[in-house]
Order: C-alpha cells, then structure tokens, then sequence
C-alpha cells in the first residue's frame, strides 16, 4: 500500500511518500502507525505522539480503530490548519 | 452546482462575485469570506507563509461540505477558492462566497464552510520567521466553532 | 474609524475590500455582504424598487451600530454602504465589510449590523410591479434577528 | 415643531413635512398620534393603527410613552424595511 506523509509528519519521516507491504496482523489505522514507528528513529519520531496523528483512507478522514481494508492511499498528517 | 478551485495564483473576489449573481434575479444575498495572510508583528513577523496540501483529497473534502451545505440552506450558489505554495503578507489564502435569496442562508452556509476548511480540509500553515520556518498549531477554538453545526438546532435558525 | 455612506449611485465592493486590509498586516479575515434587489418571478416580477430614507437620521442610525459593532468585536475596519433612489433588478442595495485579524469577529459583526439595518435603519422599499407600486412589509423573522443581539451571551462565542 | 412623514405615512398624509403647534396638553409620542389623526380623514387613514407607526424625535427612535420635550423635528413611518 501507498503511504503519504504530509506537514510535520513529513518532515520528520523524512519523505513524502513510500510504498510497504505491512504484516497481515496489521489490520486498522492504529495498528499501521505502531508498525510504522517500530521502523527506525525518524518514524518513531514522527509517531511518537499517535493522538496528534490524523489518517485518510483513500483521501477520506479515518480514525485509529478503522479498518484498513483494501486501502490503496494511506496518508498521515498533523491537525489541519487551512481556511 | 458550487465551485471548488485549489489554485496556486490568486482569485479576484469582485469577478467571482459577480459570476454568482449574474442574470440571477434570486439572489438577494451575497456573503464573501476572504483570508488574508497575516504579517505578524515585532519578533512574531512573519516573512512568508507556505500552505501545504494534499492534492486529489482536499477538492474531495472541500467538495463534500460544499454539497452539505446546498443541502442545509438554500443556496442560489457557492464558490470556495483555496490556494496552495508560498505567499507573502497581505496575500489572499482563501474566497467562500454564498448567494441566497435571503441573508441568514447565505451568512450559515459561509460560517459553516470556513469552520469545515479550517478543521477538515487537509491543508497545513508553514509560517516563515527570523528563526525559521514553524508549522502552525491547529485551534482548540476551530474545533469548537466546527462541532456547533453538529446539533441539529441552532439559535441562527430565528434569522431570516 | 469606521466608513458609513448613503449614496444613490453604486458601490463597489471589491474597492471598498481592498480599503479595508491594505497596510494592515493585523487583517486575517474580510466578510462582505452584498444586498442585491432581487427580481421576482411571474406575476410577483418586480420592475423596479425605489428606497426612501430618512437624510440625518438613516446616518446617525448606522454610524451608531457601528459604533457598537466596534465595541463588541475587535475589528480592524468597517464600512457600511446604503443605496438610496431607484434601483433595477440585479442592482446593488448594500454593503456591509467588516476586517478582523480573524474570522469570528468579522462574521459576527457583520450580521449584527444587517441585522439592525433591517429593523432599525429608516429606509422603506417599495416596489414596483404591473399592479403598481406597494411598500414592502417588516418580516418578523428580522425583528427576531436583531433581538438575538441583546442576549448577553451566544453561542457563536465558541468561535475563534 | 416639525413634522416629517415618510413611506405610506407620507403617501396618507400627502405631505412630506408640515409644522405643527399641538395645545400644551400633547405632551408624548402617543398624544401627539392621537391629536394629528383628528385633523382629517386623511391623518385618520395615516394613523389608522398606530401600533404599526414609528416615530423619531429629534432623529433617535421614540415609544409612545416617549415624552416630546422640546422636541424640534419629529417624525412618523412605518416598520423600517432597509438592508
């Protein structure tokens, strides 16, 4: 699956977008980012507070208990501040 | 029916303005919203600002609160127009523009889009100082300025 | 501070936009209401409005609100703008711009002040139809309107 | 003083201003309806109801029971319809 990075999250993963193949037990939002931030120091940096954390399943919101699915796009970004 | 633009040049207000009320004898309303990007004062100026944005979701998102919206009032049409890449102070970030045939349509459905943009649509701040570039704080207030249009009643319905 | 004019002529309120914010890096936020004389459908078709108004006071009156717009809100700038004589269908009837450093003030303040323009300002429309011309009732709905302002609190508080 | 008359007030009247010297017994907003409407039929037809007139003295919105003092300008319309 895609995984895009948006803002700080960005930043301090250090790239924009990557594509990873997690293990099956992986199943929803909350369970990609703690498999995500076990991958290195720039992801645990990046995680390391998961309730600041906002998720989109094929560009639409999700929360931590939503289920992956066959999700194609994941994307990860700080609290939005358009407008 | 409403127009969503994300565009990294400017938008000239009057034009869309006008495309919302011409040979439209029901429109009795107009309500534009525009942001401007603050310059900040002192140690707090700020030099430039960079709006992030996930393309693809963010004409999505803004694209479904703009059909909630036609939806709750009785919109006669709606324009949002957000900018995305670098601007300077004094730049326009953003144009909402309601027209209704009457007023408390069109200032509701302006509130609400700009509650929605500011907590919902996936855009981030990067402000430019003297120390460098610092990624903007989301507000509590925003929050809550978007959770009132989740009860069903709201004492803007007395308004015309 | 604020800008108050009762004009025959048009406005225009992209000019009275850009009064509002340039050379103010404190201006995070623009409302504009536009009021626009509406034409009527079928046998209600309007041919023509014509706004009658009371010289001196229809100032005073407006000058007032203002006044206490920008007592209430922290605004940057207001400029109210009311068209006398008359008008086509499709012509412009008011302006309304309000300028804060951010949006809630600017929202607020500006339906405060349509709202007392219509219940407290002396203007009187009437409009022309085949039949003739006949003056345009009060609505209940913007005595409610206006009364909302005179609760202490409200709900838009929750607001940025 | 001066009366001024706007919208159908006006129209009913038929004059857009006139000046007037009510008896000393005309001392509010209300009394001095009450005097003008008994000047002819087309003041009656103009005061008619006068729970839907509005007054001003002096260019500030009055009550009824609103005392005339030493008004110089007052002045009748219907509900405000502007905006």
């Amino acid at each position: 699956m895609k995984i895009l990075y948006f803002a700080w999250v960005r930043e301090r993963v250090g790239k924009t977008e990557e594509t990873v193949e997690p293990p099956a037990h992986v199943r929803t939002v909350g369970e990609l980012v703690a498999w995500l931030a076990a991958r290195g120091e720039e992801y645990a940096y990046a995680f390391e507070n998961p309730k600041v954390i906002r998720a989109a399943i094929d560009r639409t919101h999700a929360k931590p208990e939503t289920a992956l699915g066959a999700a194609r796009e994941i994307a990860f970004f700080p609290p939005m501040t358009g407008g | 029916m409403g127009t969503v633009r994300l565009q990294r040049e400017d938008f000239d207000a009057a034009a869309e303005q006008r495309r919302l009320c011409e040979a439209r004898p029901d429109v009795g309303a107009i309500v534009t919203f525009t942001g401007i990007c603050r310059g900040g004062e002192g140690a707090d100026a700020i030099s430039a600002m960079t709006l992030e944005h996930y393309p693809g979701m963010a004409e999505d998102e803004i694209a479904r609160h703009v059909a909630e919206a036609e939806a709750r009032w009785d919109l006669k049409g709606v324009t949002v127009i957000h900018r995305y890449g670098r601007l300077i102070p004094g730049e326009n970030i953003v144009l909402v523009a309601t027209a209704s045939a009457h007023r408390a349509d069109a200032f509701a459905a302006a509130e609400f889009l700009m509650d929605y943009l500011k907590t919902s649509a996936p855009f981030w701040k990067n402000e430019e100082r003297r120390e460098g570039g610092r990624w903007v704080e989301a507000r509590s207030e925003d929050d809550a300025a978007a959770a009132r249009w989740q009860s069903p009643s709201r004492s803007r319905e007395a308004a015309e």
